[in-house]
């Protein structure tokens, strides 16, 4: 007769006290929200200057990526002075969701929205829409479809970027590479490390020796990487590299490849910051690591979209002064933030992020 | 708990308490006691709140533009809030809504970009709903396996089958007068909010008014029973489960106009926030219990705190703690109140 | 009053005695499972004679770690009739507490201190799980949904969007040490296997906390306290999330806010897949551990059969095709022989 | 906790209620009730359903305190802190509502709460509760599998096994519940004479239940309550059957057992050819005609519900032929039946007769919802007009049609059912046990309600295990025996004896005294 579903009889008695619990979880409840201090994105500073609201939208809140990079954001708003950051994003990294909230932002009317699209397609109607009701839209880390935005903060290709990984776990690998290849990504579904894959396997033409046996997903979950590694080391033995694309993916890679011993046998690259792996590099699991200056892309952001934002970014322009960061080059819509960093055994221990 | 229970002890046969009838007997105490819509008050009074607060500290949130323009993310939740609504009217539950949207736009994504026409391609979606709302129902109604099972069943299975046949890609570029379905208003409201409104007060009539809406109810209760007075229970079943997969189907269109791309991660984690709303509003998780004004007011309330809290703090975490919070808080007093009428 | 789909009166339903195979598949779906799981093994195993090697093995079994360990807790509250949905969040809630409390950069804590706090925890939220159910009366999937939607978020909120990467030695010991080069990991799960086992079949208790599913009104009459046996099954699954915790999340050397996070419905699966009634009052807890073999295995086997890129595409398709399947031999099963048609 | 002892001196009481009052919102259920219980008697506790019978049995038991009065155990005031200090203090109860685990077996359901343990309380001795269970079932004379669980076994089996769990506790007052209120007549007896090794051990059993014969036959005294309030207790010898009625309802009732009146039927309303459902029935033919009363009798188990199920469509039968009103019936579907005219009440009125918490009124119209809900839309005028109609037309007592159909008693929530049927005026009523459970205030009220009807013409098939209720009431009695129909006699002149003779798998030996089969050699019904 009983199931999950059916409460038990409550004796009248606990009334008083339920009563008195519930408004205590009420109250408990609202006070969480009235706590959480105010940083309505319409208010403008009392000081009476110009404040331009900026939002930054990453692929995913929470993980360590793009936490760095908004820390890199934090420190070039603060020293501009001018702008009000908001920073937010899905969660989950749900695209639907970040629409939302580009569509939310839209309605409070900010000045810029700086998009690092999860999934182009899906965010594409809502940056016209921001666009057609004149907020700016700038990509960063990743671009959009042409016509979303105004500008993209390039750290790098799509393009770029799958080249590199193929070229370095090649090179990682040895002269004259050989054997299968296999790579973790973090869902099947991510728009961007598909492209990214998907440019891996156009790279990988130029290593005829080199044989792509698997893709397999990590669900987000570096212990779900850890478990696919290890299935992959047992099921291709002779397995010559592994591609993680996703940094929420890596360092649990990297650590079934050191658990099994074959640490220097099986070689792994892929995308993290220097932080979340310099273990792995130190101790030789991973040669090179890939990634760009996240705190300086997340500081050329902000000061790209405030340049717009006041007017002081003018269509036309080659160049950008983006302060303590240097003259920046700008190449059709494209600002462009740099070579892509290669960390290893010799350069992590320089960079902290 | 001890058998001191003085309701079980008058009724040996009645282990809950919630007739749908009020306790006879003067007093004026007692008669607020057994007002049947206190929950629904409550919620109105927290929504009154909320907007209160919301419009003294944001003016601007309150704008009717913004309102409606913030809405895109109520309607799809209201949609298969009301076939759910009468799912767990019936004891029943359904966790697959969400997988069932992801299936039928693929299925709507695949059959248009293999030639077929527009139309064609959303009969194909709504009918691919129905069609996995129909093996629920099969399995339910026929088979008789316990819906939580057979939908966490599907739950993986037909969001497996949308990764499978699309290989996790995106499928974008629908013609702009698909579009325009999630994207342009009718007398200042989305196509998608009067589908919602039209259903909702045909489903309140239903529940109201007609003999299906009473054997709803008559189901959740005591199924054998109406199984016993000559109620199609299976075949009724069998129709609600039809019923959602074809709602999610639907959803689903506007779900892929609205961003137009159809992917197998759309509407992941949906079953959650429809039962969330749905449970929000007063419908008892064990059936029989719950009506349509509740569960409006249960949509509304949580999707005001979701998108103020968005406006206000921009916090997707302070959100999911709070709706957390208010689910469990606002059961609690519904079962405080309810021990409470026990006591009169 | 029950919500099982179709409230079978003792005499809706026929009583006919079969035998052989059939009979015994049925009334004993471990041995069903247990077939099914050789098969798939052998199959594999056959395809891919890797899939044998002793190392493989040893992976594949810690791969199921977290999920039997939980699912032992699970199956005890499901056996009383309740649902405990809340489990993911929590290891998620545990284990950025396990990092943040042990890792030098932050608190700093000794490692058995650590250890101690994080159970601890475990055990506040499973028997605050327990109170709102039993005592205030609340539907355990209300209250285990409210805490699956609140306590990831608790956990991000104290992450800071950050991973621990400097989890001690003495703390990894737990998810990567070996005794008697056998995972320390390996170790627990047996036993908490064994002792929810000796629980469910040996002690007063364990007999208790069935009966509370099987029949509470009669339960109450026989004198068992159904308030303080579910209290004891929500906080003993909380504590169980907490020791699943520490031999997993210290696996590898980053912890992430994520952990876990979707466990909860894949245990729920896995022990319903593993013969436990969902209404309550009937299951094992090898069942329970069977059914975590048979669904943790897909995805070994999708890469060692080698089916090309495209197959693990498919895999919760499998997973849940698998799901329905055994659900419907074992309605099929058990109709033939006239006992109750639900799961 | 005072314990009973087994030399309580022959004078005093066991069990000494005085002065025993229970209020809930202000409505008594009992006041001032007094009762001696002594070793060794059989004592039975009679009353309508609602006179408050469950709350004193409760109070016993301890999971009810009272609001006043005192209980004495051997002479020694004792208050009860729960179900555990009752059954420490020799108190044990068999529930009127199945008290199994289903999902458990046999030690299990025996021995729960009370389980004996070693090792400091963490072992459970599972070899002694093997021991023991197999040791009570067999002083029983039920040796049953030990280790099945016990869902799966027949409704007398779930009964020895609760009497099992009463002696196991090695009570010395034993409550039993309408025990036999699902028992067959020959499982009853076999109860009887279990309850008479009892007396004779010395244990003082307090027996409550409806059936009148059961009542004469086993008891030394009985008490009778009436409203909450003891009207009086009497030898046996003291007081007879009309008496008792009396005492209980406070008023003389219509004789219940008055000759059924012989209809002369007008054709086949109802014809079943060769019916068949393999494990259920076996080749069923019968016909009911208009204004005719037919009788089911036989053993429970023997396929009657079963029978009743499938010509109304809830079961389908394998084959066979049902014909109704003049043409055939299509297997398996209750809505051609009911469209056509076909009604059944089922035995179990709180599973599959009502819905509890959902109003008389909703109930009463439940299967007649769409004649008051013209385009599909429920009219409350017309709904209300049929829910008075019926509440009137079948004098339920209920203050209104808005109240919760549970808040009725056990009587009137019988008439509920039937007025939810009788609102589509059918053609043909099947009846499965319509008195079971049922004081006998209302069962006279439900008999002359049934005679009306068949004199009005409708086709009545009635199941009953009651026999004095089958032969006053039909015209025709057909017996079922294991999924058969073992043979047909005409009301008229049929005796108890003749029924039984052919119900059961063996000739048996019956009691004339007592009307009660004293023993029933045979095959296991299954």
């Amino acid at each position: 007769m009983n199931n999950f579903f059916v409460p038990s009889n409550i004796r009248p008695s606990c009334r008083a006290g339920l009563m008195l619990l519930a408004s205590a979880a009420l109250a408990g409840t609202l006070a969480i929200a009235g706590c959480s201090k105010s940083n309505n994105a319409t208010s403008s500073a009392a000081s009476g200057k110009k404040m331009y609201t900026i939002c930054l939208l990453p692929k995913e809140k929470d993980i360590p990526y793009f936490t760095s990079c908004a820390a890199g954001a934090r420190a070039a708003a603060k020293q501009l002075g001018d702008v009000k950051l908001i920073y937010d994003g899905p969660v989950h990294g749900a695209a639907t969701k970040a629409a939302a909230m580009i569509h939310k932002w839209t309605l409070q009317g900010v000045n810029v929205i700086a998009v690092s699209p999860n999934d182009p397609d899906v965010l594409a109607p809502a940056m016209k829409r921001a666009l057609k009701k004149g907020v700016h839209v700038i990509t960063w880390d990743a671009d959009g479809l042409p016509g979303t935005r105004q500008y993209f903060v390039n750290q790098a290709s799509a393009r770029r970027i799958g080249y590199t990984l193929m070229d370095t776990l090649a090179k990682d690998i040895g002269p004259h590479p050989k054997g299968p290849i296999a790579i973790i990504t973090a869902t099947l579904t991510a728009a961007n490390q598909n492209a990214w894959i998907h440019f891996i396997k156009i790279r990988l033409k130029k290593y005829p020796g080199l044989k792509l046996v698997s893709i397999q997903p990590s669900h987000d979950d570096q212990r779900r990487a850890f478990q696919i590694t290890q299935h992959l080391l047992q099921a291709y033995p002779n397995l010559k590299g592994i591609i993680a694309v996703s940094s929420a993916a890596f360092p649990g890679a990297a650590e079934a490849i050191k658990q099994a011993g074959q640490s220097g046998k099986v070689q792994i690259t892929g995308l993290s910051t220097p932080d979340d792996m310099r273990a792995y590099v130190l101790n030789g699991t991973v040669k090179s690591v890939i990634l760009w200056n996240t705190h300086a892309l997340g500081a050329l952001t902000i000061r790209v979209a405030e340049a717009l934002a006041s007017g002081k970014l003018k269509p036309g322009q080659k160049t950008f002064n983006a302060g303590p960061l240097g003259i920046k080059k700008i190449v059709g819509h494209q600002v462009l933030l740099g070579p892509l960093m290669v960390f290893n055994k010799k350069n992590i221990g320089k960079y902290h992020f | 708990m001890t058998a001191t229970n003085g309701m079980n002890a008058l009724h040996p046969a009645g282990n809950k308490n919630h007739g749908t009838g009020p306790a006879a007997g003067p007093g004026a105490l007692k008669r607020l006691a057994s007002f049947p819509w206190w929950h629904e008050v409550i919620l109105a009074i927290l929504l009154i709140c909320l907007l209160t607060y919301a419009g003294s500290v944001a003016p601007m949130f309150l704008r009717p533009g913004v309102q409606i323009g913030l809405s895109d993310r109520l309607w799809n939740v209201a949609l298969l809030a009301l076939p759910m609504m009468m799912i767990i009217l019936t004891g029943g539950i359904d966790l697959s809504v969400g997988s069932t949207m992801s299936l039928s736009a693929v299925v709507f994504a695949l059959t248009f970009t293999h030639g077929a026409p527009l139309w064609l391609a959303c009969v194909a979606a709504v009918a691919t709903g129905l069609a996995c709302g129909f093996l629920n129902g099969i399995f339910v109604a026929w088979v008789r396996v316990h819906p939580l099972i057979v939908t966490l069943a599907t739950l993986a299975a037909f969001r497996g089958v949308a990764e499978g046949i699309s290989l996790g890609r995106g499928i974008s570029g629908f013609p702009p007068g698909f579009q325009a379905i999630a994207h342009h208003n009718i007398l200042g409201l989305r196509p998608e909010g009067w589908l919602f409104i039209a259903a909702a007060a045909y489903t309140a009539i239903v529940l109201a008014k007609a003999p299906f809406g009473r054997y709803l109810y008559a189901i959740g209760h005591n199924e054998m029973a109406a199984r016993y007075s000559g109620i199609p229970t299976a075949k009724m079943k069998l129709f609600l489960y039809s019923l959602s997969g074809m709602a999610a189907g639907a959803a689903a269109l506007f779900a892929v106009a609205r961003v137009d791309t159809a992917r197998a991660n759309l509407g992941y984690g949906m079953e959650l926030k429809v039962i969330t709303a749905v449970v929000f509003g007063g419908v008892s998780i064990f059936g029989g219990r719950g009506n349509i004004v509740g569960v409006i007011m249960g949509l509304l309330l949580i999707y005001e705190t979701r998108e103020f809290i968005s406006w206000q703090w921009n916090n997707d975490n302070l959100i999911s703690i709070i709706i957390g919070g208010l689910l469990i808080t606002s059961v609690l007093l519904q079962v405080a109140l309810r021990a409470g009428k026990t006591a009169q | 009053m029950s919500i099982a789909a179709t409230p079978v009166h003792p005499s809706d339903h026929p009583r006919r005695r079969f035998t052989g195979a059939l009979a015994v598949l049925a009334q004993r779906r471990e041995y069903g499972l247990l077939v099914l799981v050789a098969a798939i093994v052998l199959f594999t195993g056959l395809a891919n004679p890797a899939f044998f090697s002793p190392g493989n093995v040893q992976d594949t079994l810690v791969s199921f770690v977290p999920e039997a360990i939980v699912s032992c807790g699970m199956l005890l509250v499901i056996a009383t009739g309740e649902i405990d949905i809340s489990v993911g969040g929590l290891m998620s809630l545990l284990a950025a507490m396990l990092g943040l409390l042990a890792s030098p950069t932050h608190a700093n804590m000794p490692v058995w201190l650590v250890i101690m706090l994080t159970l601890l925890a475990g055990i506040a939220v499973g028997f605050l799980n327990g109170i709102l159910v039993a005592v205030a009366g609340i539907p355990s999937i209300i209250v285990t949904l409210g805490m699956y939607t609140a306590l990831p978020a608790v956990t991000n909120m104290l992450m800071h969007g950050q991973y621990v990467t400097d989890v001690p030695p003495a703390l990894r010991f737990w998810g990567s040490g070996t005794f008697l080069t056998i995972p320390i990991s390996l170790w627990t799960t047996a036993v908490v296997a064994l002792c929810a086992m000796f629980l469910a079949w040996r002690t007063a208790l364990g007999r208790r906390i069935f009966a509370v599913g099987s029949n509470p009104h009669a339960a109450r009459l026989a004198g068992v306290s159904i308030v303080w046996t579910k209290i004891f099954v929500f906080t003993l699954s909380g504590f169980l999330v907490g020791i699943a915790t520490l031999v997993t999340a210290t696996q590898l050397s980053v912890i992430e806010p994520g952990t876990g996070q979707s466990l909860a419905l894949a245990v729920v699966t896995c022990v319903v897949v593993g013969g436990a009634s969902i209404s309550g009052g009937r299951g094992t807890i090898p069942g329970a551990l069977l059914g975590v073999c048979l669904l943790g295995l897909v995805r070994g086997v999708l890469i060692f059969l080698k089916l090309g890129q495209h197959a693990i595409y498919w895999e919760h398709a499998i997973q849940g095709a698998l799901i329905l399947a055994a659900v419907l031999v074992d309605h099929l099963a058990s109709r033939r022989l006239g006992g109750e048609g639900h799961a | 906790m005072t314990e009973i002892t087994k030399d309580a001196p022959a004078g005093q009481p066991l069990i000494r209620l005085v002065g025993i009052a229970k209020s809930y919102g202000g409505v008594h259920a009992l006041s001032g009730v007094n009762l001696d219980l002594f070793a060794g008697e059989i004592h039975s506790l009679c009353g309508e359903n609602g006179a408050g019978k469950s709350t004193l049995i409760k109070t016993l038991g301890g999971s009810i305190k009272p609001d006043r009065g005192e209980i004495f155990i051997n002479g020694r005031p004792t208050a009860f802190s729960g179900v555990r200090a009752s059954e420490a203090a020799g108190i044990g109860v068999i529930h009127q509502e199945l008290v199994a685990f289903p999902h458990l077996d046999i030690p299990d359901n025996i021995f729960m709460g009370r389980e004996p343990r070693r090792l400091a309380g963490l072992y459970l001795d599972r070899r002694r509760m093997l021991r023991e269970s197999a040791a009570l079932l067999e002083s029983l004379g039920e040796p049953l599998e030990l280790r099945r669980s016990v869902g799966g076994m027949s409704v007398a089996q779930q009964q020895m096994v609760g009497i099992a769990r009463a002696l196991s506790q090695q009570c010395r007052v034993l409550i039993m519940d309408e025990p036999t209120a699902s028992l067959s007549e020959r499982e009853t007896a076999t109860l009887f004479r279990m309850v008479r090794q009892l007396r004779q051990r010395g244990v003082a059993i307090l027996y409550v239940s409806h059936r009148m014969d059961e009542i004469f036959a086993l008891s030394d005294r009985i008490s009778v309550l009436r409203n909450g309030a003891m009207v009086g207790t009497f030898a046996r010898a003291d007081i007879d059957q009309p008496q008792l009625i009396r005492l209980m309802v406070g008023r003389e009732l219509a004789q219940a057992e008055a000759p059924g009146r012989r209809h002369a039927s007008t054709g086949p309303v109802l014809a079943v050819r060769g019916l068949t459902k393999a494990g259920f029935y076996e080749d069923i033919s019968l016909t009911v005609g208009a204004g005719e009363i037919v009788g089911m009798a036989g053993l429970i188990g023997a396929g009657r519900s079963d029978v009743a199920k499938s010509i109304f469509g809830l079961i389908k039968p394998d084959s066979g032929d049902v014909e109704f009103m003049g043409a055939p019936l299509p297997h398996g579907s209750v809505r051609q039946a009911m469209r056509r005219g076909m009604a059944l009440a089922p035995e179990d009125r709180q599973h599959a007769g009502l819905v509890l918490p959902m109003t008389v009124e909703q109930n009463l119209s439940m299967a007649a919802l769409k004649s008051v809900s013209p385009w599909g839309i429920t009219r409350k005028k017309k709904e209300r007009a049929l829910a008075a109609r019926m509440v009137k037309d079948l004098s339920v007592k209920t203050a209104a049609v808005t109240l919760p159909a549970r808040s009725l008693s056990g009587g009137n929530q019988q008439k509920l059912v039937l007025g939810k049927w009788l609102a589509r005026t059918p053609k043909l009523l099947i009846l499965d046990e319509p008195t079971r459970g049922v004081d006998v205030g209302a069962k006279a009220e439900i008999y002359q309600l049934i005679r009306r009807l068949a004199a009005d013409g409708m086709a009545v098939l009635m199941i009953s295990s009651d026999l004095p209720e089958v032969l006053s009431l039909s015209d025709r009695i057909l017996v079922m025996r294991q999924g058969r129909i073992s043979g047909e006699l005409p009301a008229a002149g049929a005796t108890q004896e003749d029924v039984l003779k052919m119900a059961m798998p063996d000739a048996p030996q019956v009691d004339p005294a007592t009307n009660i089969i004293t023993d029933s050699p045979g095959e296991e019904i299954v």
